[in-house]
């Protein structure tokens, strides 16, 4: 996604938010589509969809017990059916038109319905059909995933409603911020395929929303262990291969950048998890598949921001490093705060999101996505890492509160106690697994 | 008649089955249950809290015997299914007062 | 699949089929391979084989009860195995090859075993050999859709041979009427991917077979509920993903027309689900699994003859209608006509694709595909649309009827009452799930 | 993989263990990068991925007893974890670097952490990062392969510790002998796509480590029967779909030789999957799911060298022969020689393999692949391809005992016989399956 | 009051509760069992090797009833679930002291 | 000795285990079974169609007891298990002749 840089740097036009306004008024020079970025980016598109239809969906449905497994797997259907619809009417045009004078925090309503969006219209070397579905499956994972904290317990209208907001108030504009033509892209935070605006993102929402809803019932009492971790380790892996879509997809072309970004994901996701197994190995005795396919996670959410900007040792760093920060986050820092954060999504995404942001600053290598990080000298970048990530914690939590406020006082958020002692499957729709 | 209901650890069961075979028992009941009792399961992590087993797997074993069998019945499952190690389980005995072969009406001693 | 018309336009060559049959004679100027092309290609292709298995299978076996799982799941499978073969033997060469005096029917014996079809036959600008395997995945995934109709009581042998014999006595010839030089083609009918020729075929296949077959015992009093909608979601899911191969795939190119196949694919997909799911709640109370997903396929079912010819606001049309018209398909017509088709085929395909052929008529854009549709005013366009439903509808309800006939009075259609009532897995297969 | 033979016959380079070795030096004319090729490697890379995640690791986990169902998928994960950080330390490597006096047998230490593989390295037209990542995958799932040779009964650790020195030891030299510039790339053994390097090997490697280890407790006894041959039927048939980007991905291109390899991938599996259902039904009564599913593979393997080199008719054989003989060899010739091969690896692989290396030689069209096989009159490729096959089973054999007979000796490598009994999934991850 | 406890093959389920309904009997409690007994189940053959299925899905139905329906139970159910095959299964009557209604403390005939 | 039988809510077993741990009853047998009784489950809507749910999920627990604890016990169970709506169950009580523990072979009391 960090085809602003590139675009920029390698056909020296103004940023993609003004690119895309004016793609279909002149045919540039540079504007020729490309058959082979084309078919990567619909490859990675489709990738980026299947990661949370089937791949959260099952990835949280097999971590809950056997009472919310439908109902679980039911919210990230739901939210990337309902997401797309609302990416198309509004979600688009706000995250990725000019605003105008508004521009540094938010785009305008001139794409509403795709208006304007043709078979012919490009983006960069590829159709900006292509273009906005592919965005639009970021748009969809990303409030999926806060479905992980408040899983067990949130009534499935609130839910929708909470996310819809959250899609539209949240999140369209934290992506105009920094992919948009916004302040923080402006200001040279470097986030290639999302670690802030869908990690950090969703990560702090999901922290907000654990504490706005308060703790499960028998929460720290009863049982609670996942009742099949193998489709929660189906839904890793698709994770895992889903996100070189959202990873290499994010260079917008089959190109050298695509290629690196694919090589230090894998990276990446494989050094994370080794290094959660190794932990768990030695501080509860027995490495889990629970445990190992969290540590996944956690590296392919770290190496998000970083996966245009660092080489394979950087990368290999940033994932050793995630699956340590992440583990203490869902394993240790949960329990001393004490919220209930079903699935652990701050744990992971929050925690990994930052470890990646900053990394992101720490290890970038100039001749790779031309921004040097601190051991190249660059101090600053640090900062500026920091910057983007302060702006969007601030920004995401108080949103996210009030949003969830004002639900929580008009139509309620929680199911009653019977309902979720009963379990979600059957009270909220009317079936179960056998 | 008596029922002789049997709790014992689940990989038992094919010993206890041709203990009983073998003193002419020719059927019997089996279910999956959950026992509570002295012997404690390992307690499970679980991103980083603790929590107790209390129920462990067990199966229970239901024979209706005729009373001329039930001390040989009792000793079969009594030697196939112990271990020497807490959770062996336990043999319950009932008073079975009839028994009826659903297929051909036959009662008592004959639908055994 | 539109690739008649859009290669005709792009470099006026005379239908594929002719331009099949030549192309390894002379190497004309428009017959260059694309790799970006060849790419996407490979790419639909592996994910429309994905569909069926395991998409199909899994949205199958999810929905019978525990004793029918694996072998609803194994019908999949092998239906995927021996149309396979089949088509490499026959059907390829029925489907695509100039059929002389009997063309508008059907195609000849040419390309038997795929005679002459070598490494370097292209097909437009992607290897033949590419184009055949994609053909073949679509004449896996329309026999394989079937199944759901006749699943929990027919024999495993009866069903291969039925399937084997419909694939090439019905699904051949109508794919060469509308893609391989046939009369509906030469109509001018409008199926991009495949509405007629695979859902509306399918669909009234289903019905057919289900009335033949006769209702399941206890249908209409046992409670026949999915024994584990898990898989269903996984498999719904895939279909869904797998569908961006099937509709953007059949641009037979990766450009502009794929992009916006994409695109008007997900959002008709998304909105069904959401219409789906708001009626369900409506008149059932709560929104179900089994609803949002079957919803979805609906949308995924009805854009698929319109996929290159609407834009993103027929899409969302479209979508909302076919969530519509397919619930009242499969809740409330089948209980009025009595049938047992036990997994909703031909309310969801059948009733589904009718919808999207007859709205591929009206919602068709002229910028985008190339024909105006109703609303632009071509009034015509929905009347040749129906001309290809009905011929459809009579060719395949009499053929399937009589194959199946054929096979009843032989070796008999439905296994016995006692297995049946035990279950197909152990009686048939030997084998359960635990 | 094979793209040794089509570069040099392409662009007429010296074989690319050289070409890698000197690619960033100077940009020859022909190392231009396609983004069609690269969209495509790309998307092969990630297919590969998926078939050990969640592929094998579903394949296996549902053949396993319920209480050993995670610790079985868990394996396949963390050895797809740990391989991808050896892969990037040292094995890419050994294997694709020029290994100076050694050559024939290994390459050098030049490219540990993956020294000098930068963001413009070409391999051919893709990214040199492409390419290694493209490799790592299939580090990743042939020693992933073996776990199911071993599954019910090794140690978690020992395990681990075992693959870890096979891959750099027995995996990493035989590649290059293949594909790096070794001694039987250059003896003419004619290995598309891995039939010797990956699955021989795996094959050998779990038949040596079956037999080292020992049989499990109550083997012949008590019946072992699958607990969910659904996860198996999802792993069978995304092995099957990512097997084209094994297979197609292995020309290095999106070209004719890629379409090819992909038609004939899909027929040798179907055909291979319908003749194992066939002898079943007849020496069994039944076809089961088990059996198609293992058919499939059984072709998957079997067309694995010979996909860049046979035609569609030659594929038909090949399928046909493999699902005879690995039928053979997992029910019959396994109960002969008393050995515990858990899930029929060598069953499949490497009886699988050997069929394969082969038919290849039987029937290469040189028109095809450049080569031709004994069908057109080439009588010696069926000697190289022995001498292949051998080679690699006396290396592998002798190499893999040592390996396990050292663990054995200093860690032991079987768990414990309560442990055994009680089951992997508590005693070894504290975790279980509801 | 006497226990009587079922055992029956599982597809007979609907009709044994259809009869005890119809006799008023408007409790029970049922749990799935395996069943060892003359009955045998098909072999299993698995990748070649055989293996004898001894036990077989049942479901065991459990109904406590006042000693004036008793023989009417035994009856509906013996009718019920026959099929006049080899594993029909088998009634077994168990003495039964006190029955307790939690809800309401109510006792004994009123409990059931 | 009495063996005490109680179909309960399943949610409600942590309680009752604990009422029954407080008591000095130190073992336990647990199956899940499904009830059929006056407490009717929701309609199950599917596809249009209705389908009545008549059989609810419960457990049942059982205890072996000494006669000296029974009424204690049998007070414990009600009281832990109660919630007042339909559906709570119901306890019985038959007469247990002989129980044995494997591990031991100790009888009677000394095996509870
Ligand atoms: N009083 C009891 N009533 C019913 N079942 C019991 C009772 N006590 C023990 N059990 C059953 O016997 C099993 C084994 O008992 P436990 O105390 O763990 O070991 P041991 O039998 O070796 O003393 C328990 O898991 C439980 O199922
Ligand atoms: N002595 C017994 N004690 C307990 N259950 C028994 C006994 N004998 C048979 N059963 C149960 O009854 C079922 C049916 O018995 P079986 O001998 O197979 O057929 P049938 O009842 O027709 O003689 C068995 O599967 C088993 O569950
Ligand atoms: N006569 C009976 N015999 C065996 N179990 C019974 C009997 N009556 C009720 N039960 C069990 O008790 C449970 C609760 O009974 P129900 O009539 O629903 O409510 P309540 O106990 O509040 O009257 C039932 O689900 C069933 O398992």
């Amino acid at each position: 996604m960090q085809h602003i840089k590139t675009i920029s740097k390698n056909i020296g036009l103004a940023p993609i938010a003004l690119f895309l306004a004016t793609d279909q008024c002149f045919a540039s020079e540079a504007a020729k589509l490309d058959s082979g970025d084309t078919a990567w980016m619909m490859t990675s598109t489709l990738l980026v969809l299947m990661m949370t239809i089937p791949g959260v969906a099952l990835f949280y449905s097999g971590m809950v017990r056997k009472k919310n497994v439908l109902a679980t797997a039911m919210q990230s259907f739901a939210v990337a059916c309902v997401m797309s619809v609302l990416w198309m009417i509004v979600g688009y045009s706000l995250a990725f038109t000019d605003g105008g004078a508004i521009n540094f925090f938010v785009g305008s309503l001139d794409k509403v319905f795709l208006h304007g969006v043709g078979v012919n219209s490009l983006s960069g070397t590829i159709p900006e059909t292509v273009f906005m579905t592919f965005q639009m499956t970021f748009a969809i994972i990303t409030p999926a995933l806060i479905t992980g904290a408040l899983a067990d317990r949130i009534k499935f209208s609130s839910l929708l409603l909470f996310l819809s907001l959250w899609m539209l108030l949240v999140y369209a504009p934290i992506t105009h911020w920094v992919w948009g033509g916004g302040f923080l892209g402006d200001a040279g935070v470097l986030d290639f395929a999302g670690g802030t605006v869908v990690h950090i993102n969703s990560g702090i929402a999901a922290l907000v929303g654990a504490m706005v809803l308060g703790r499960r019932h028998g929460y720290g009492s009863e049982n609670m262990a996942p009742h099949n971790l193998v489709l929660s380790l189906i839904g890793a892996s698709l994770l895992w291969v889903g996100w070189f879509g959202f990873n290499a997809g994010s260079a917008v072309a089959a190109n050298g950048s695509a290629g690196m970004a694919m090589a230090v994901t894998q990276i990446a996701a494989a050094a994370a998890a080794v290094s959660w197994m190794i932990i768990e190995w030695i501080f509860r005795g027995k490495p889990s598949v629970l445990g190992i396919i969290s540590g996944a996670v956690s590296g392919l959410v770290a190496i998000t921001p970083a996966s245009g900007f660092v080489g394979p040792s950087g990368a290999l760093m940033i994932g050793l490093s995630a699956g340590i920060t992440c583990y203490w986050g869902a394993v240790v820092l949960k329990h001393k705060l004490g919220y209930d954060d079903t699935l652990d999504v701050f744990g992971v995404h929050g925690i990994g999101g930052i470890t990646g942001a900053v990394l992101t600053g720490v290890f970038a290598v100039e001749a790779i996505g031309g921004t040097p990080g601190l051991l190249e000298g660059n101090v600053e970048q640090v900062l500026v890492q920091i910057e983007g990530i302060v702006a969007t914690i601030i920004y995401c939590a108080i949103a996210t509160f009030l949003i969830l406020k004002i639900i929580g006082c008009t139509m309620g958020l929680r199911v009653d106690k019977e309902t979720e002692i009963g379990g979600l499957d059957s009270n909220l729709h009317g079936e179960t697994i056998q | 008649m008596r029922t002789v209901m049997a709790i014992i650890q689940p990989f038992k069961l094919e010993e206890v089955r041709e203990a009983l075979t073998s003193l002419g028992v020719e059927g019997m009941t089996v279910s999956e249950v959950k026992g509570y009792g002295r012997q404690k399961g390992q307690a499970e992590i679980y991103r980083g809290a603790e929590y107790e087993i209390n129920f462990l797997p067990k199966l229970k074993i239901e024979v209706a015997v005729n009373d001329d069998v039930l001390d040989s019945v009792i000793e079969a499952v009594s030697k196939s299914a112990k271990t020497g190690k807490i959770g062996d389980g336990k043999i319950f005995v009932q008073p079975l007062e009839k028994a009826i072969r659903i297929r051909t009406n036959e009662t008592d001693s004959e639908a055994l």
